[in-house]
């Protein structure tokens, strides 16, 4: 086991901080700390996770209230000194909404929360979190309520030029299409990095799919991040 | 004093949510309208109306708005 | 202060003869808040009592029962430390009244009651009953139900795993919406709701205190009129963020030897709360109601005592350990306050502003709590003609499949976060129970919900027996031992004596299948009075089955395999009556099927013992219920997305009955080997033969018909889109 | 002709998000805020205006609003 601990950031409201840790402690095979929103101080910051969950109930827009907690201060500034970052569902919506990451998550297309299995095409298998996939489509289940990624014409191109969409919904075999878009997310986007490239954003639950009774595809994508410890 | 501050959707962006009700109100068989949009607001009273607003002013920008998709107004009640 | 008048006690929905016996409890008249009190806590939804006297018959012992009915919910042991504690309850009015909150703080109640004994949740399952799809409510009803359980549970981060929902017109104007939740508890870290300590605090948490639902625990008890709709009260809101705020910084200080009793605030609020712990630790309580967080102003003693604001709990703890108390609520940003102690003066008084505005005495008000034996009555027989049926096995099979009872679920279940906790092995559709790991561990348990109310209106008895038989086969052919039920009891106005017959028949058939199954109650509820303008809804029984699955590894679900063969295990006799090959047909009176216990004890062992023991060769597993083997056999096809080929034995001759009977104690049990199975059943004696194989892509009846898979799941997955879409 | 409808909830209704909101402006260091309410609008534009503003009313009880626990107010704009 590497002796770096990993930090967990836990808000009023988070609830697959445990689900989470469960994975990285077992594939990642690290330990983890959690740190409680009104922490000022992040101890180990060589990688941090923002959990699923409706943080502060997720009142207003998902995301929004979390981005104010003090220890979101401290992610930014880790952000900002390249350190990696990785936001899941709400945690991809809180990364938004203090602008690490471009664009926005609106409510899914059809208004309702989903809960399903999604493929996922890995778009750029360069990035230092999908690098270790090795495989072309991965299955991650989804469950959101706010999971339709927009942004504008401009930072999608931004983000198109610079590689930086790593996962779009997908059918089994990697056919990007309507059908296989679960919320209405704009070229089925489900899952970028920053410019700088050291924070992602997902929607769909790796952490989720570590269990032989449903995919295990979640155990590569952990694994894969050992590396960068 | 009351300060109404509304948030709505910049121009352009999809609201699917308006769209959605813009079909069920059709096929509820109501046949005059043209076009629906929708916001919200939030009424806040404050104390000091100088200081006051400057912090409304923050409070819509920071908190209540999502500067990708929307605009606020902020109205004296 | 305002004299109380006869209306005034009609609208509490007091008796003369129960206004009599207040004021002998209280040797004097009561005033306006004493009587409020009193109206909620002899309510039909506190007090049970049209029920107590039969409820009392269950069967609720057994060498895995910790705790049963009486508490907040029942607790079964499951080995080890580990410990479950479950329960289920209703939210029938307030849900047709508001679905969306309705439902949502249905669900928000039941997580409160089972957390408050320590445990963590770590399933939600729902029974819903709608109305005709025609009718013009049910779609609002069902979009707002649906959406209020899936986005309180998923908030909170609890799974919703399993339920079932049934549409029929008796539901028209009285929806049903049963919850169930599941949690797990070390069992040395059970907390109970016995107040002690003469001087120990009272401490009040959650949510401020409103206007909220002043009574609903007295409109949970009574009829609906036309009126109803226009004369709402006030609904509750319900505050999932809130209860995940209890729910957490309840864990934490439940860590802290701090507490001594503790309770929720449900139905009757911190009436019945405080009332109810105090009761059942044989003391007083004094009460200063302007401590109590209130989020409205001017907010009378009244309104104060009766509010069911949701998101609130009351505890006892210990006078040394306040202090961490409300650091451990601050550090949640949850206001906790100190709203009155423990005495030994055996009353409840209540003070506000420093002057007394109630005093009653708790144990004679306890025992004076009125039981009734209602007058019931059988109905007359109705003779019936039975309509010959004209649709083809492959006409009906469609028509079933894509009916509004027998289509895909997943326009539902997938609003529901299952996943959350990362414990869900299978949920709906997956296998004949939800099946949840015991977090970090090798074992699993298995729940289900049942009820078929087209039986239980037919009779009662046999129907409601089915119910306990249908749930625990269920458990069975997860691989599960099943362990015990939570009932939740819905039935319309018990002061007719035909649904007071229907209570009474009902209550027996559970009784009788529980201690012929090994199969106690720990825990139920009650809701009477689900009737509109005199029309009542069919009898309601619902069973939730908990089971465990030792090792995890031997769960089965309802997976097949191609080239695997699929056997029916039980007999077919036949029977037609009420099943839903004749409802297909408008056939809709009858008898239901026959339950033979000890057949189904039987079969259910063997079934049980054969996945434990030859797992190896073991896919799947699925029992056959409504719409009889061929339905049983298309969910198969249907929910593996795989080809089915069923060969009809020699020796059937009526294939109608063949393959719609609805007769019990009967599984599909599909294997990788024949010849080990038909070995194995033949020295246990147990009748099995083949019916299928899994092959290709469509699903036939060899020499009858044939459709292509993709097909079959569309007839299955329509019936909702289309519903909802329009 | 564009009429806007408010809708918001009825008083004494418990509104967990507004509670959350204040909780944070506060948390966030704003001192002048008193009270906070919210509430959503619409804006229909519609063709005919007698038909039109009949067929609002109806939208804005049957489906805009939810009559239990909110109220609705409609203004032309
Ligand atoms: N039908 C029933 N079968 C078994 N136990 C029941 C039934 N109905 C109620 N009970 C038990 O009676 C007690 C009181 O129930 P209830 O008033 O619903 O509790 P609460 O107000 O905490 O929700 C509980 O212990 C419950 O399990
Ligand atoms: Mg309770």
């Amino acid at each position: 086991m590497s002796k770096k601990n990993v930090s967990i950031i836990v808000f009023p409201g988070s609830n697959c901080d445990r689900d989470l840790s469960v994975s990285i402690q077992k594939y990642l095979n690290v330990k983890v700390s959690y740190v409680w929103h009104n922490d000022s101080k992040i101890e180990n910051y060589e990688m941090i996770f923002l959990p699923g969950g409706f943080s502060f109930g997720d009142y207003l827009r998902a995301g929004v209230i979390a981005t104010k907690s003090p220890a979101i201060h401290e992610v930014i500034k880790y952000a900002k000194k390249g350190f990696p970052i990785i936001g899941i569902c709400n945690g991809f919506q809180i990364l938004t909404e203090c602008n690490l990451l471009k664009g926005t998550l609106l409510k899914n297309n059809n208004q309702l929360f989903k809960c399903e299995n999604t493929h996922l095409k890995v778009e750029n298998k360069e990035s230092i979190f999908s690098k270790n996939l090795k495989k072309k489509v991965v299955e991650f289940p989804i469950a959101h309520a706010q999971g339709n990624f927009y942004t504008t014409p401009d930072s999608l191109k931004e983000l198109e030029d610079n590689n930086q969409i790593i996962f779009k919904y997908s059918s089994k075999n990697g056919n990007i299409n309507k059908e296989s878009n679960p919320n209405g997310s704009l070229n089925n986007i489900a899952g970028i990095i920053n410019k700088k490239k050291n924070i992602l954003g997902m929607m769909p639950h790796p952490e989720r799919a570590v269990d032989k009774f449903g995919s295990q595809d979640g155990i590569l994508f952990f694994k894969g991040l050992g590396e960068l410890l | 004093m009351i300060y109404r501050i509304y948030i709505s959707y910049k121009e352009g962006i999809l609201d699917p949510e308006a769209e959605a009700l813009k079909k069920t109100i059709s096929n509820m068989g109501f046949k005059s309208m043209k076009n629906l949009s929708k916001g919200k607001y939030f009424d806040i009273e404050i104390i000091d109306s100088n200081k006051g607003l400057d912090e409304i002013r923050k409070i819509s920008k920071d908190l209540l708005s999502n500067p990708v998709i929307e605009n606020f107004k902020i109205i004296k009640k | 202060m305002k004299e109380i008048s006869k209306k005034i006690i009609s609208d509490h929905g007091l008796s003369k003869e129960e206004y009599l016996l207040i004021k002998k409890i209280l040797k004097r008249k009561p005033n306006l808040l004493e009587l409020g009190i009193f109206s909620v806590m002899w309510s039909e939804h506190c007090s049970y009592k049209s029920t107590k006297k039969w409820l009392k018959t269950l069967p609720t012992k057994g060498e895995n029962v910790i705790c049963g009915p009486g508490e907040n919910a029942g607790i079964i042991d499951i080995g080890e430390e580990d410990a479950l504690v479950f329960k289920m309850e209703s939210h029938n009015h307030p849900s047709f009244i508001e679905p969306y909150q309705g439902a949502a703080t249905g669900v928000g109640g039941i997580m409160r009651d089972v957390f408050t004994m320590g445990a963590r949740p770590i399933a939600n399952l729902n029974s819903l009953r709608f109305g005709s799809p025609k009718h013009s409510k049910t779609k609002n009803l069902l979009s707002g139900v649906v959406k209020g359980i899936g986005d309180y549970g998923n908030c909170v981060g609890i799974p919703t795993v399993g339920g079932e929902c049934f549409f029929h017109e008796s539901y028209n104007n009285n929806i049903l919406v049963n919850a169930m939740c599941v949690g797990l508890v070390k069992k040395n870290k059970i907390f109970y709701s016995i107040a002690k300590g003469v001087g120990n605090p009272i401490i009040y948490v959650g949510s401020k205190t409103g206007r909220d639902g002043i009574h609903g625990a007295t409109m949970a008890s009574a009829e609906f009129d036309d009126n109803s709709e226009s004369n709402r009260p006030q609904v509750q809101v319900g505050d999932p963020f809130m209860e995940k705020l209890l729910l957490e910084s309840c864990q934490e200080l439940m860590k802290e030897d701090a507490i001594i009793a503790i309770q929720d605030m449900g139905a009757a609020g911190l009436t019945s709360s405080s009332f109810e712990m105090a009761s059942k630790g044989s003391c007083g309580v004094r009460l200063n109601l302007e401590k109590v967080p209130c989020r409205e102003k001017n907010m009378t003693p009244y309104e104060i005592m009766l509010s069911e604001t949701q998101e609130r709990m009351l505890m006892i703890v210990k006078p040394s350990k306040k202090k961490i108390t409300f650091e451990i609520f601050k550090k949640w940003g949850l206001d906790a306050q100190e709203i009155g102690k423990i005495t030994d003066t055996g009353n409840m008084e209540i003070f506000f502003e420093k002057k007394i505005v109630g005093k009653l005495p708790i144990k004679p008000l306890a025992d004076s709590s009125p039981e009734y034996d209602r007058p019931a009555k059988k109905p007359a027989k109705k003779k019936f003609k039975s309509v010959t049926c004209n649709l083809s096995i492959q006409e009906a099979l469609i028509k079933i499949i894509s009916s509004p009872n027998h289509s895909s679920k997943k326009w539902i279940f997938n609003q529901y976060d299952k996943l959350v906790m990362c414990d869900t092995l299978f949920f709906s559709e997956q296998a004949d129970a939800a099946v949840i790991r015991v977090h970090n561990s090798n074992k699993a348990i298995a729940i289900t919900c049942d009820c078929n109310p087209i039986y239980c209106n037919s009779d009662p008895k046999l129907g409601a027996a089915i119910g306990v038989a249908e749930s625990w086969r269920n458990l069975i052919a997860t691989g599960a031992d099943p362990i015990a039920i939570t009932d939740n009891l819905n039935f319309g106005n018990p002061e007719k004596e035909e649904i007071m017959f229907q209570i009474k028949e009902a209550i027996n058939g559970i009784g009788i299948a529980c201690k012929a199954l090994n199969y106690p109650v720990v825990s139920g509820n009650v809701s009477l009075y689900n009737e509109t303008n005199q029309k009542s809804i069919f009898p309601t029984p619902v069973i939730g089955g908990v089971g465990l699955i030792k090792d995890l590894s031997k769960a089965t679900s309802m997976k097949i395999n191609k080239n695997d063969s699929i056997f029916l295990v039980g007999e077919c006799k036949g029977h037609l009556e009420l099943s839903e090959y004749n409802r297909a047909c408008n056939n809709n009176e009858g008898k239901p099927p026959e339950l033979d216990l000890k057949k189904e004890l039987r079969n259910g062992r063997f079934i049980r013992n054969f996945i434990q023991e030859n797992n190896n060769i073991v896919s799947g597993c699925h029992d056959i219920s409504e719409g009889g083997l061929i339905i049983a056999l298309a969910e198969l096809a249907i929910s593996n997305k795989k080809g089915i080929k069923v060969k009809t034995p020699d020796h059937v001759k009526n294939y109608e009955r063949w393959y719609f009977s609805e007769d019990q104690a009967r599984y599909l049990l599909i294997v990788k080997n024949d010849k080990k199975l038909n070995e194995i059943a033949k020295i246990k004696n147990i009748k099995v033969q083949k019916v299928g194989e899994v092959k290709g892509n469509s699903f036939s009846i060899i020499n009858k018909f044939e459709i292509p898979i993709k097909k079959l799941i569309n007839y299955n997955n329509a019936w909702f889109n289309n519903y909802i879409e329009k």
